[in-house]
């Protein structure tokens, strides 16, 4: 059994996976293949993967084609589907919902295509969950990062030159990087305030000892695995007429807000930046499923009228080598789980709650029920 | 009558223990009180008061009769400032 | 059944509601209640007297009893809330008293020849006179007729082993000698001692001390009725004599163990400070008053408005959690707690935002010092937790002080100031504090965290 | 009574005063000038400015010469200073002992030079303390800069995908500055040691909950406002011993080593740097006054062996609205403290403990011991 | 001085050793000194009485004496440590068939005209019967020679009804009638009254409650003797068995509470039992043991290495600062304390971590499931605060639960293991928790903060 | 007679508050261990059983000598197992 792990091209700051998880493969009796570079950019050099037991790719086509496995964080180029060996699986985020092409070629391509943020939320799945593991990461980078860039200290501080007031942190939407974003924020002695549709939120806000702020919306749901589900058009009208007071006061406002497999809604209106203080900060999270806030670009800092409107795709990266450590033992937890020690291969089987959950391909057709329905 | 102050001196034993069981751990703000309480009980020389002067013979009457009044001097005045100084406590 | 058979259960049922009484006193929700009962109990154990005794002669027992009652009444009544505890002084010194009257009246009637009657009469005209006399002298010291002074003199000690020598002597006589003097004469002896004895006792002890005394007094008037109980055979007496006997000690022991003192030390201080030179340099400050946890717990109780200061000294503790559950608790009790925090308390600027951020202190009851100066006088407590510059009066009163000018929260003017601090050590600035010698400063020695634990363990009963 | 505050040049980010000082000014019956676009940096404009009541002055020529009292940050351009009015106030940051041309040139100028870094370490003297008030808000923004460049998270996260491990602080100085990192970094969730050459230090850095490192390097003195004095060269040897493992073993090393009126101790040495995990930041804030760490450079991010060291001379700077406020406030409070609100002037006593400390030139001559001595 | 006085002093002396004896028995570190105590007494009172008494024939009491002490030394030193209560329960009984038989040995020689006596001896002879079968039935319980469960049967309202009339009925003869039947058949009557009493008292309660049984019992061989103290005028059976009696029912009260169960609900539990129907749907869970801090305390206490397991609950009630603060003091009291974090405790990956931190548990003190599960067995108390899913033992032992294979902190290997949660309610994957019914598994329930707070002040005493 | 009885209930009163006051908030571990020391102490009943078996009767020796006999397995026994679980009380 191989596993080959390419590595991720472009702005790509994290590795797949590092040598401490690369080690753990290679005990199971797993034949790991990283390309040259893979951990270049988190400061891990070729040697420490051969250290662990890995060995060291330099062509990626000739090791695509041989894995039996291969994984990735980003969804593949298109063009390199058609390299991989027939029946053998890859693992990574896919964003199957919009990458219908991708979809398609995996199951012309006779692949098993493991898409990552399909792992269902359940207890029993949290290890597999890549979406978890980075969100929390995201959460916490979007803190550091809008306090980089807020022009004023998050504590209050009471010196002899004055009293320096907190300063106040709003977080709209407040899923596992929300609550890690409220988490930061508070430590670092900000005022936090957050909301959330989902009205359970409300326990875990106060939870992390910070504010939740009260919107009368009516009516919300919720998915049987705790995802949300979207509003109405009059619901987020009068969302927005709620928040706008708080967004106006606060000085960093950091939005998290997502609807599984579907665009971010669009919370924050320019009307409401503009009645910002200039200077302000605001972290748009959900920058790369649309955009919860109004004139966030990706990958992009927008001056709008003294407000900073940070919209990082890749928050993750800011903290790559957490993010590499966490997302490689999540892979490694999946294979894990289905691996037989004895016959030292993967018991696929589809009837396993986590597989039907994220398995989009199989044997030549797309065998997920979610994303069939999308086609 | 021996066996009977026998059986006084059981009774004083067990008061005794009794009083030192009784008063552990009061708060400071009661002490006077307390104090003050325990005053008014120990004016009970008041019925021994009355029991001596109940003679016709002069000398006990005079001895009899004060001690009576400054016996009840004790208890009534005791009792009474007693709780007027509780009710200070009350709360708020 | 005779009556003889209902006065002693009646009295049984009165020694009943005393002893329950006294439990009842010993707890603030039901100190009213018990007193109530007591009295009842007292009612209860008169009346049945009253009626039942083949008294000869009413007359001069109502009249008594009206007169006494009536003297009482006015008494508790009209005295001024401050001057309770000298009334409650000069009610003991009564009930001393009319134990001796009663004691020497069984005297004169008693067969000589019976030890335990004799010792039983003496030592109640005994320490009913030594009573009578303590009472008056701490009543006078009260009421401050008397100077609260220790009064000392030198050969006090050789005159005190002469005065105990003769009461021996006349004990003696009286129980197992009967000779040299007349019955009478003894009697009228032992009075005299007796007196002397209390008058001695009791006035060389300092004003400040004058409470403990009399609750050791009152523990006596109490064993002075008990021993009347066994002049006259009557239970009830005995009782109660001996459950306030009993009480009292205890109590004066709790009560000395609140002051941080011993008994003896109380009562015979006296005597060393003849020797002692008082050395001024320390009296021109003032003394300092320390206050035990559990005294400050009750003031805190009481109060409806706290001021937290902290300082550098919360911070070398860590008593910032301590400090946060107190102040919890004290507005669980309806008290509104802020806290003062001076602009530089700590080490670093900031400092005492970042322990009571980590602490859970909200934000909004942090106030600066310019805030909360113009209404200190509304505040009950002051509770400063390791602070000490940034509290020095000097700064607003003292141009010579190297902090002269320095803006202070000015805790000095709040109805009370707990200082929580290791010892009387000075802070950053290096120089004493007059704050703590001020009246209304109460020092809570030990480290904050110890200290400000034990004031919620305090509060959690 | 006019008080002018010329616009910072070059990189300068904060601005002198803030509006709401500025109306403190005026309330004292002083006339207010800024100079336009003193506070565009922090997104204060000019009308903020008009509304406390200040004037707005176009032309700094003419503002310099008619202001009885000039206030700035950074040192003046020497040029302008004989543009300034004779007798008047100039209140900046000097380096005095650095920069003995400009103190030259003020002496000859006739012109009162208060120097804010000699503002006496007194109790009393707190609230005009520029330095302290200044190096506060760095050891913050000190610590949140590292935080951002490190790609690890600072706190602990026990999580289904692993245990991320805390990152290491290492502090070096405790000043204020260092205080403030160390309880920037503990609010972050770090685990911080520190170590400082004074001994009282150990009390106050336990007093933030962080682990005092101990060295025996022998004696140590004090001055008598708290600076350090400077160690022997066999003392530096044995501290940098001392230090080597504990450096080795941290993600984040920020050091702050002073020695008043000296250039900073060289600490950190190349050796040292090269014993730290790739991927590790030092954030030398002494690097203005030559820097505690080999290899440091002004104002630069500076890779050395996978170690970033950063070497920002204008911390403060990053929190510039809050750095902008507390140092208007030290101006306001030292000139109120000799205010004469009856007669409207300033009441300068030389003998006073302060102005002693900080005046540095006065009608024609040098007067500060320090400072003459240093000539 | 005659013997007799000497006699009297001796039992007031022995009195008083029982009195300061069963005072010290009531706090653990006195407990033992205090049992010598009162054993001393014991041994003044019967040397003593031995000593003085107008005794005939030495013999038989001595032979009685030394048969007796002996059985009693070695069914006490042999009997294995688990079988001590039905030891007690058992001594106690004979203690009360000893009153019973010096209740009926006066009895055959008193007039019979005297009430008081009569009375007395009726007391005796009854209390110290129903004592006698009820410890006896108790002990059968205990050891299982009869079966635990509660006895109950139709008509048994009636029976008990009848019995107790018939009681009443033969004490009101035995007092002032004496007719219908001889003075002995009386006496035997009322013997056989009482012991079937003493069976069907005990009988229908079930063997859990034992205990409080026995000490109810217990009070009641005290008032035996006490009766007894009455039969024959002995002060130091009065108050030694007065004392017994008084304390042993506030005793069981304490024992009652500390089940949580009123006395009346233990004692007649049993009667409404019959009507109920089992509902198996929870046997097969089995029951769930509460606890309460002060019982928690104890445990805690005696601990050497605690294991804390927080979870989502402590972080809704925002009881970090109380668990740290737990944490300290158990360390303090010489345990060793870990925290056992589980990877997805909380609601958000580290969520246990921000909380610890902020209350500044140190990091080398947080161990992860894979550390701690192997030496579980090791740990002496697992302290769950708030944690329910990540300590489900079903993810290891039930395939068809949804948790199935996630690892958990394996917490029901330890020695015990106390639950604090606020009722029986389910975490986050909505499923019940078998490890709530497991035998080493105690309930404490209760806001997580607020119970961690109590056990906090339980431990500062 | 009569007012010795009245003694005696006196005595019985003040007894009952004692035992009363004496067991106040005691540790449950310690439950067991006191109900067995007082259980001892209820053997007193010795006293009385020996008392009463100083006759020259047959049926009162046969009975006294009983009562003595289980009254001495009382107190013996239950002042020696009393000890025994304290001994399990010795902190490690
Ligand atoms: N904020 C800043 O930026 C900064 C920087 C440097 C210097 N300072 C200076 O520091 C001072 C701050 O004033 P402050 O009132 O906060 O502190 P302070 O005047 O230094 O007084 C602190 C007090 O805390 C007490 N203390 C120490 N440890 C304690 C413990 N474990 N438990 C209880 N008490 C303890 C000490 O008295 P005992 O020893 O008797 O317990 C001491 O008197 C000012 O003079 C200020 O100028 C401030
Ligand atoms: N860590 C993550 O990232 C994450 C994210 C989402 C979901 N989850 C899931 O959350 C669960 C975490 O497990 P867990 O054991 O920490 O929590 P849990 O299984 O949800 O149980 C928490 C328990 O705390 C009790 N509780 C709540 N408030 C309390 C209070 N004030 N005082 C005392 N007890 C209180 C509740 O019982 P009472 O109501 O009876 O008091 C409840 O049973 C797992 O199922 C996990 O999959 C985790
Ligand atoms: N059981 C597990 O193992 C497990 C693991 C991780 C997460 N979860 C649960 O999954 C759920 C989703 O977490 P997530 O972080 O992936 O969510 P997400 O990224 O899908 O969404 C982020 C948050 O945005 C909120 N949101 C959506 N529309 C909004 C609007 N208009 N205004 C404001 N907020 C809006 C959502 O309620 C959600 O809380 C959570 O309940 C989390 O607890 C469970
Ligand atoms: N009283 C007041 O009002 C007041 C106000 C502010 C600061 N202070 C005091 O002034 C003092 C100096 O503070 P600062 O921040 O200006 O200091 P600084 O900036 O001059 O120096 C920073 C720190 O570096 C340390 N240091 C010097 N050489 C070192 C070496 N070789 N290795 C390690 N550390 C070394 C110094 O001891 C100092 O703690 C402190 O004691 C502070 O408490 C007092």
């Amino acid at each position: 059994m191989q596993i080959f792990f390419p590595k991720e091209e472009g702005q790509e700051i994290r590795a797949t996976i590092l040598p401490d998880v690369a080690k753990k493969f290679t005990d199971l009796g797993i034949e790991v293949v990283v390309e040259s570079n893979l951990g270049s950019e988190v400061f891990v050099s070729d040697e420490l993967y051969v250290e662990s037991g890995a060995t060291i790719s330099s062509s990626r086509e000739s090791s695509l084609s041989t894995a039996d496995i291969v994984c990735r964080i980003n969804k593949p180029d298109i063009s390199e589907i058609s390299k991989l060996k027939t029946n053998s699986i890859h693992i990574s985020f896919l964003d199957p919902f919009n990458e219908k092409d991708l979809v398609n070629e995996f199951s012309k391509s006779n692949i098993t295509a493991i898409s990552m943020e399909l792992v269902p939320r359940i207890t029993r799945a949290q290890k597999m969950d890549a979406l978890s593991s980075q969100a929390n990461l995201a959460g916490y980078a979007a803190v550091i990062e809008a306090s980089r860039t807020l022009s004023k200290s998050f504590p209050m501080m009471m010196t002899a030159a004055g009293t320096i007031s907190p300063s106040r942190v709003f977080v709209i939407g407040v899923g596992v990087a929300g609550l890690q974003a409220i988490a930061t924020a508070k430590r670092l002695g900000a005022r936090v305030e957050a909301f959330d549709t989902r009205p359970v939120v409300e326990e875990q806000v106060k939870s992390l000892g910070a504010k939740f702020v009260k919107i009368d919306i009516g009516e919300t749901e919720e998915t049987e695995q705790g995802y949300a589900k979207e509003l109405t058009e009059e619901q987020i009208k009068m969302q927005q007429e709620g928040m706008k007071k708080i967004c106006s006061q606060s000085d960093v406002v950091i939005t998290t807000a997502q609807v599984f497999g579907r665009p971010a809604p669009r919370i924050v209106t320019q009307e409401m930046v503009h009645s910002m203080k200039p200077g302000s900060v605001i972290v748009d999270m959900a920058v790369s499923t649309g955009g919860n806030v109004e004139g966030s670009m990706v990958d992009e800092y927008v001056f709008d009228n003294g407000v900073t409107i940070i919209g990082m795709s890749n928050l993750p990266g800011e903290v790559a080598k957490d993010a590499s450590q966490v997302y490689g033992a999540n892979l490694f937890n999946m294979i894990e789980e289905y691996w037989d020690s004895d016959s030292k291969e993967l018991k696929f089987e589809l009837s396993d709650e986590v597989l039907k959950g994220c398995v989009i391909t199989h044997e030549g057709s797309v065998v997920n029920e979610l994303v069939k329905g999308n086609m | 009558m021996e066996s009977q102050i026998i059986l006084l001196i059981f009774i004083l034993v067990l008061s005794i223990f009794l009083g030192i069981e009784l008063i552990t751990k009061v708060p400071s703000t009661l002490h006077t009180p307390l104090m003050s309480g325990a005053n008014a009980i120990s004016g009970i020389t008041l019925v021994g008061a009355i029991l001596s002067s109940g003679s016709s013979e002069l000398i006990t009457i005079i001895l009899g009769s004060s001690a009576v009044f400054f016996a009840s001097i004790n208890v009534v005045g005791g009792y009474l400032v007693t709780n007027r100084m509780l009710g200070m406590f009350k709360k708020k | 059944m005779d009556t003889s058979l209902i006065v002693n259960l009646t009295y049984i049922a009165a020694s009943i509601f005393f002893i329950v009484g006294l439990k009842m006193l010993g707890s603030p929700e039901t100190a009213r209640r018990g007193n109530l009962l007591s009295s009842s109990g007292m009612l209860l154990a008169v009346v049945v007297t009253l009626l039942d005794q083949n008294i000869i002669d009413y007359r001069y027992i109502a009249g008594a009893l009206l007169a006494g009652s009536l003297v009482g009444y006015f008494a508790a009544t009209k005295v001024k809330m401050t001057s309770m505890p000298e009334m409650v002084a000069i009610f003991n010194g009564f009930g001393g008293i009319a134990s001796l009257l009663v004691g020497s009246s069984e005297y004169i009637h008693s067969s000589l020849n019976n030890p335990a009657l004799m010792g039983a009469i003496y030592l109640t005209v005994l320490i009913g006179g030594v009573t009578f006399t303590g009472s008056l002298i701490a009543y006078g010291k009260l009421s401050e007729v008397i100077s609260g002074r220790p009064f000392l003199y030198k050969g006090q000690q050789f005159v005190n082993g002469l005065l105990l020598i003769s009461i021996l002597l006349v004990g003696a006589n009286m129980l197992f000698v009967q000779e040299f003097i007349t019955p009478n004469q003894t009697l009228i002896l032992l009075i005299v001692l007796a007196f002397i004895l209390g008058v001695l006792f009791v006035i060389p002890i300092g004003g400040a001390d004058m409470p403990v005394v009399i609750a050791l007094l009152n523990s006596f008037s109490g064993l002075a009725a008990c021993a009347a109980g066994f002049v006259i055979t009557n239970n009830v007496l005995i009782v109660a004599g001996a459950l306030v006997g009993a009480s009292g000690l205890i109590l004066t022991n709790i009560m000395c163990k609140a002051m941080n003192r011993s008994l003896s030390n109380v009562l015979f201080s006296g005597f060393g400070a003849v020797s002692d030179t008082s050395s001024d340099s320390e009296e021109d400050q003032g003394e300092v008053s320390p206050i035990n946890a559990q005294d400050a717990y009750l003031i805190l109780e009481a109060a409806t408005s706290v001021l937290i200061v902290p300082g550098y000294g919360m911070a070398v503790a860590q008593a910032q959690h301590a400090v946060r559950e107190l102040g919890e608790l004290l507005e669980a009790n309806g008290a509104e707690v802020k806290y003062a925090i001076h602009p530089v308390a700590g080490r670093m600027p900031g400092h005492m935002n970042v322990l009571l951020a980590e602490a859970n202190v909200s934000y909004d009851v942090l106030v600066e010092p310019e805030d909360v100066n113009p209404i200190m006088d509304t505040v009950d407590v002051c509770m400063v937790i390791g602070a000490n510059d940034v509290v020095n009066p000097d700064a607003k009163d003292n141009e010579g002080s190297p902090i002269y000018g320095m803006p202070i929260i000015e805790v000095d003017n709040s109805k009370t100031v707990f200082v929580l601090k290791r010892s009387m050590a000075s802070g950053f600035a290096g120089i004493q504090n007059p704050l703590f010698f001020k009246s209304n400063s109460r020092m809570l020695f030990g480290d904050a965290k110890e200290t400000v634990s034990t004031l919620v363990s305090e509060f959690k009963g």
